[in-house]
């Protein structure tokens, strides 16, 4: 094993741990800002750091403070302590792991070595998702019985009645998808998805199964608890459910849990539906082979794009209401400075690339970057989309959630199979 | 029973007492008459007008119920237009100068003039001429302030003291619109039944110096009880409120009505004695000077007297029948000897002809009935060979330091079982906190042997337990007050056939021996 | 039975409602219109921007109490204890002495309200007798850090000045 | 009709002289009850001091044996019991209903305003007192007017001034 490897395997490594840790901010942030767009609110503008609010962002930062030093209290009606503690942690390892088999970018080919962009190499992929996730509600369940709590209880029951309900459709959906891609190695599938249909357009997931994505996109929100489906916190009937005892950090783990897995699911729609990495219509080898044509263009692309975002900023980032010297003004000189700093920065290191190292590792290293680039940018529109949801949609009711699992889902999905096998099999 | 006769009040026949008048006749019956200046101790005086009706085929057709007696087939009119006009006009003219201040007023919630205007009137004051401005805030003296312009001119406050207390400090003077009540300069109400004024007045013209401004009375609690300040036993009203975040405490005691005992009147000691249940009470156990839980004090003291060779047992004469028989029964247990010895409550010359008496003990004939030695040498035998003295809230200081006694005691251990901090409990190796008469319900014999029963009123938010709780934690097996009561009908003759819980309110009368020879 | 029933035509039988897929798609519309309205010019916001910019208060709003006085800055309340009679909430305790400065007999010693207790339903204004007790002092925010401090008394409620004048006050505004 | 409860104490103790203490026990056997006798005593103490001070009133009652207060009442009703000293004429103006309707009030405002006595006043040089007093019983012949105990019948302003310069 050659220092490179290594190299890579920590990398590989540390972007499966901390993506998914560093979005949890990022989406509670996205969170707070969409539900109080999609409610003609403001949303969080308060918080700062010197004056500097970064959008909203420093609010997590006084959260997470807060949560950190909030006093951490285990009731003393708890009997099993231990399993009160490891709960939350269970939670949120088990969303964590669920992350480590989703490839984030096309295997990197250096010289002669192949490096696969997965922090897990593994070739079950789609499997141990399954697997891991669904082991992720026994952290609700334990949670909600061990607060020794009539709503916990409550809380943790409807949590695993629902997970029931919904992993069937989940993998009655799957079926048919991993037929047609042939491959449960969620690389491969990926890889699939670089090819183009009829020439022109791209083999997304979502073309070849339009029924199936949204069977799966259901069933995603209701493994991750997310509105509609969250019953299991329920606060208008059971207060909080299985997390009504916790506080402090330990609260903050189901907390970040539930974003976590809210992005690791949102990779994984993306990953099996659109596309994953791929730039549509530009495969890998497309993109090697013509990096410097696509660099030029970014660094035209650049400074449009950052005018235009300066302009949103000095437009939206000022007080609306008479306030003498206006402290958001400084605000906003700081970041038009910064953004304009930063597309600078960008076009330095992308014109010393263009003159100094295009061809060979430094293209395929470039790839790289911009399919991270792709992967992430379409798993934060995926976590908007939970976003959205979360804020158009009223709860279900308990009857109507089942209701909708075993007597729409199910049979959708059978349907489905039949049809996603029937035309697997006239076609080959 | 006196004899019935029927008459007739707006047509409808009603069965009434012959030999009273309309307005205390019909009354037992539930219909109202409204007066001011009749009072059924005062007698009737007419001067108010309030309570005219009609007699219908009588002749005069308008008479004063107050001073019309009762008469068999007499028709009365209570709600003809003309009666109504009349009680109508009264209160217009009672009102001409009355200054409506009832938001100031300690009356307004029992005052006679508010409920008759509410009930009778409920017209505004057509005057359009300054009203007649008169003295407020006169201090008659005793702790009676008088308001001259709230005076509606009854003269009650004046009959009182002339036929009553035969004082006759307050009258009327001038006549006409200045007329109004007041002393004669120099010489201020000097009685000790004057506070009765304010209960008399049947407006807020009188009020009391005490309980002035201190609570509105709609807030308080009325609860019947026995005033324990003398051996008379009058029947009081404890008026007691727990403000919000605060202490239940009394505010005043006014008289309940009790001809066999007190009439309508207490005096102005007892009516004020309801400080003492307020101020200065034991509320923490003490052993050896150290606060200490009740349970453990209690287990202290029953290790005490188990040690004990000859104990000595002190109970009050204060305390009820049933506490007194409890206190017996727990003193045979532990073969202690029992003495009700209380000297120091008798006040030689206190007492009058009217209400005080010279003997503060509220239940002395309860200790007599029960058999339990009072007398000077016998408690002195006894506590001169104990070893352990119990004192029931028995306070031998009552009327000053018994210097004889006090060398005794001073040479024994003592326990002290008591409801309030007194000089003669502070010695004492133990201290129990119990319960104020306030605070328990119980029996007591007034010393003309009337027995009447009286019920808890005041729940304190540190509540003393009954005297009964405690000797029942003795080891006496009386656990509350009816148990007491198969004993107590076993061992005292006259007492054998009263039943506690059918005790009427003004008492029953009790014959004993003694008594009925007096009789005969 | 008289009782007139009316049968309500319920909503949502049509295949399309029942698929929920569509009325979600709709109503997802509307919800990202309102997003993008607001991403892109957030000035449109329905927002009031407290504390910098305060609400506009009505005379009647129903405010923190105050005590009036007289114009030679002595209590106009008599200590009637009208308001603590009349509150639903048992949050006034008031103590009353004696006067002596000619306006009235009885003035309050001590004139507690416990805001914590308080539900600002104004009873406490209606009962009031003299006009002296008022909640027209605009102050909205009743704030604090202690319970203790929570718990006003005489002085505090007569050192505030009302809100508003005289005359808007009997207008009772707009 | 002005209060008159404020008596005036000479800080003197009162008795009867002998004539007026042979009169009181001559007169007050004739009585069933004792308090019959109040109201004679009052007029003896008047003679003999021209008015009827606190302690007048207390003797009196002492000497029949009954409450001050008592006593007082009925000196402070009847307004021909004079509770201090009084000017040479005493003028005392009916107020009650007759003569009030008829025109009293003239006299009074004219008392008030030119010679400076408001009722239950007297002039400096002590020779009009006056006094608002109740029914005098000439309601025929109201308003009326009583000067040192003479009626002086239907007066009006313009008589009321011409019978005042007749006094000297």
């Amino acid at each position: 094993m050659s220092a490179l490897d290594i190299l890579i395997i920590l990398l590989r490594v540390a972007f499966g741990a901390f993506v998914p840790l560093s979005f949890v901010a990022v989406l509670v942030w996205m969170e707070r800002r969409g539900a109080a767009f999609f409610q003609d609110r403001a949303g969080p503008n308060r918080c700062n750091v010197y004056g500097i609010r970064a959008g909203g962002l420093i609010q997590n930062l006084a959260d997470g403070i807060k949560l950190i030093f909030k006093e951490d209290i285990v009731p003393g009606h708890i009997q099993h302590k231990l399993y009160f503690i490891l709960a939350p942690m269970l939670v949120f390892i088990t969303a964590l792991l669920c992350f480590a088999v989703i490839p984030f970018a096309d295997v990197l080919v250096l010289g002669d070595r192949e490096y696969v962009m997965q922090a897990v190499p593994m070739d079950v992929g789609i499997l141990w998702f399954l697997a891991v996730v669904g082991f992720g509600v026994y952290g609700i369940i334990l949670a909600g019985w061990s607060s020794h709590n009539k709503y916990g209880v409550l809380g943790g029951l409807r949590a695993a009645a629902q997970v029931i309900s919904y992993e069937i459709p989940m993998g009655l959906s799957l079926v048919s998808l991993l037929a047609v891609y042939g491959t449960v190695d969620l690389s491969a599938i990926a890889q699939y998805q670089g090819q183009l249909l009829f020439g022109f357009i791209p083999a997304w997931g979502f073309v070849l199964q339009p029924l199936g994505v949204i069977i799966f996109i259901v069933a995603a929100f209701a493994e991750t608890n997310r509105t509609p489906f969250d019953l299991a916190e329920g606060e208008s009937e059971i207060v909080a459910g299985y997390h009504v005892e916790y506080s402090s950090m330990k609260f903050a783990l189901f907390f970040m849990g539930e974003y976590v897995a809210m992005f690791v699911s949102s990779a994984l729609i993306v990953t099996l539906y659109f596309g994953s990495y791929q730039i549509p219509w530009l495969s890998t080898e497309t993109l090697v082979a013509h990096a410097r044509p696509v660099v030029i263009l970014l660094m035209i692309g650049l400074p449009v794009i950052a005018y235009f975002f300066a302009g949103w900023i000095k437009k939206n980032n000022r007080t609306h209401y008479y306030r003498a010297d206006d402290p958001r003004s400084r605000e906003t000189a700081i970041y038009v400075s910064l953004l304009w700093s930063l597309v600078v920065v960008l076009e330095v290191i992308l014109l010393i690339y263009l003159i100094f190292a295009a061809g060979g590792a430094a293209d395929r290293i470039l790839v790289l970057l911009l399919q991270i680039g792709s992967f992430l940018i379409k798993t934060f529109l995926m976590c908007f989309v939970y976003v959205w949801v979360r804020w158009t949609l009223p709860r279900f009711r308990y009857d109507q959630l089942q209701k909708i699992g075993w007597e729409k889902m199910l049979p959708l999905a059978l349907l489905n199979i039949f049809i996603t096998g029937a035309i697997i099999v006239s076609f080959s | 029973m006196a004899e019935m006769v029927k008459l007739f009040v707006n047509g409808q026949e009603v069965e009434v007492e012959s030999g009273k008048n309309l307005i205390d006749a019909l009354k037992v019956v539930g219909i109202e008459i409204p007066h001011f200046c009749y009072h059924p101790a005062l007698g009737a005086d007419g001067n108010c007008r309030m309570c005219l009706v009609g007699i219908e085929d009588g002749r005069p057709p308008i008479v004063p119920a107050c001073k019309t007696p009762v008469q068999a087939g007499m028709k009365v009119l209570l709600d003809a237009e003309h009666i109504k006009k009349i009680q109508h006009d009264v209160l217009e003219f009672e009102l001409i100068n009355h200054p409506i201040d009832c938001p100031v007023c300690d009356q307004a919630g029992e005052c006679s003039l508010q409920d008759y205007y509410m009930k009778y009137s409920l017209d505004d004051s057509r005057m359009r001429v300054d009203q007649v401005a008169k003295a407020k805030r006169m201090d008659f003296g005793c702790g009676v302030v008088h308001d001259q312009e709230r005076c509606v001119l009854c003269a009650r406050c004046v009959r009182f003291t002339r036929q009553i207390t035969k004082t006759g400090e307050l009258g009327i003077v001038n006549r006409t619109d200045a007329a109004r009540v007041t002393i004669f300069p120099g010489r201020p109400l000097n009685n000790r039944y004057a506070l009765n004024i304010v209960d008399l007045c049947p407006v807020g013209a009188m009020t009391s110096q005490d309980f002035r401004f201190r609570q509105r009375v709609w807030f308080l609690k009325k609860d019947a009880s026995i005033c324990h300040g003398c051996s008379r036993g009058c029947n009081i009203y404890i008026d007691h409120h727990r403000e919000k975040y605060k202490d239940d405490i009394i505010y005043r005691f006014r008289p309940r009505t009790n001809l066999l005992v007190n009439g309508y009147f207490i005096c102005d000691a007892g009516r004020l004695s309801y400080k003492e249940e307020n101020e200065n009470r034991q509320v923490t156990s003490l052993i050896e000077g150290r606060q200490a839980p009740f349970d453990e004090t209690i287990a202290a003291i029953r290790q005490k007297l188990d040690q004990a060779r000859k104990p000595l047992i002190l109970i009050s004469p204060d305390c009820s029948l049933e506490q007194m028989w409890a206190v017996r029964r727990v003193s045979t247990l532990y073969g202690a000897s029992l003495s009700g010895f209380s000297d120091a409550y008798v006040k030689a010359g206190d007492g009058d002809d009217f209400l005080i008496n010279d003997d503060k003990a509220a239940n002395r004939r309860g200790l007599e009935l029960l058999g339990i030695k009072t007398d000077r040498k016998s408690f002195i035998e006894a506590l001169q060979k104990t070893d352990l003295f119990v004192n029931f809230n028995n306070d031998l200081h009552f009327s000053g330091v018994d210097e004889e006694i006090d060398a005794l005691l001073g040479t024994v251990q003592s326990i002290a079982v008591c409801s309030h901090q007194r000089d003669v409990f502070k010695t004492a190796s133990i201290i129990l906190p119990i319960a104020s008469y306030s605070e328990y319900g119980g029996t007591i014999i007034n010393q003309d042997y009337v027995l009447q029963a009286f019920a808890k009123a005041v729940v304190k938010n540190e509540a003393g337990k009954d005297m009964l709780e405690v000797t029942r934690l003795l080891g006496g097996a009386v656990i509350d007050a009816r148990h007491a009561w198969p004993g107590i009908r076993k061992s005292v003759a006259c007492l054998a056939d009263v039943d506690p819980a059918a005790i009427p309110a003004e008492g029953i009368k009790l014959q004993t021996g003694e008594d009925a020879n007096v009789g005969a | 039975m008289s009782i007139k029933v009316r049968v309500v035509e319920r909503k949502g039988r049509t295949f399309l409602e029942q698929l929920y897929l569509v009325e979600v798609v709709k109503g997802m519309t509307v919800t990202l219109g309102h997003f993008f309205r607001n991403l892109l010019d957030n000035s449109r916001l329905y927002v009031r921007h407290y504390p910098e910019v305060k609400p506009e208060i009505s005379p009647r709003w129903r405010g923190r109490h105050r005590l009036t006085r007289h114009e030679d800055g002595s209590v106009k309340c008599v200590a009637c204890f009208m308001c603590q009679t009349n509150c639903p909430s048992n949050c006034i305790m008031i103590e009353a002495g004696e006067r002596f400065d000619g306006r009235s007999e009885k003035m309050p010693v001590k004139f507690d309200i416990d805001l914590l207790e308080c539900i600002y339903c104004g009873y406490c204004v209606e009962a009031c007798p003299m006009d002296a007790i008022r909640m027209d002092t605009g102050i909205f925010s009743v704030t604090s850090n202690s319970r203790e401090s929570l718990l006003i008394g005489l002085e505090q409620l007569m050192e505030t000045p009302g809100g508003f004048s005289e005359v808007d006050y009997h207008k009772g505004g707009g | 009709m002005s209060d008159r409860s404020q008596l005036i104490s000479t800080g003197e103790s009162f008795a009867f002289d002998a004539e007026r203490d042979a009169e009181f026990e001559r007169l007050v056997v004739r009585y069933p009850i004792r308090e019959s006798m109040i109201m004679p005593a009052l007029w003896m103490a008047q003679e003999q001091a021209g008015w009827i001070s606190a302690e007048a009133i207390e003797y009196i009652a002492d000497r029949i044996g009954t409450f001050p207060a008592k006593v007082l009442e009925l000196a402070t009703f009847y307004t021909m019991y004079q509770l201090k000293p009084v000017g040479r004429y005493h003028i005392c103006v009916c107020r009650t209903l007759s003569c009030w309707l008829r025109g009293k009030q003239d006299i009074v405002d004219y008392l008030a305003d030119e010679i400076g006595i408001k009722p239950g006043e007297m002039t400096e040089d002590g020779k009009f007192s006056f006094e608002e007093v109740e029914c005098l019983g000439h309601c025929g012949t109201a308003p009326v007017v009583q000067i040192n105990g003479e009626f002086h019948e239907e007066m009006d302003l313009k008589k009321f001034k011409a019978l005042l310069a007749t006094l000297t």
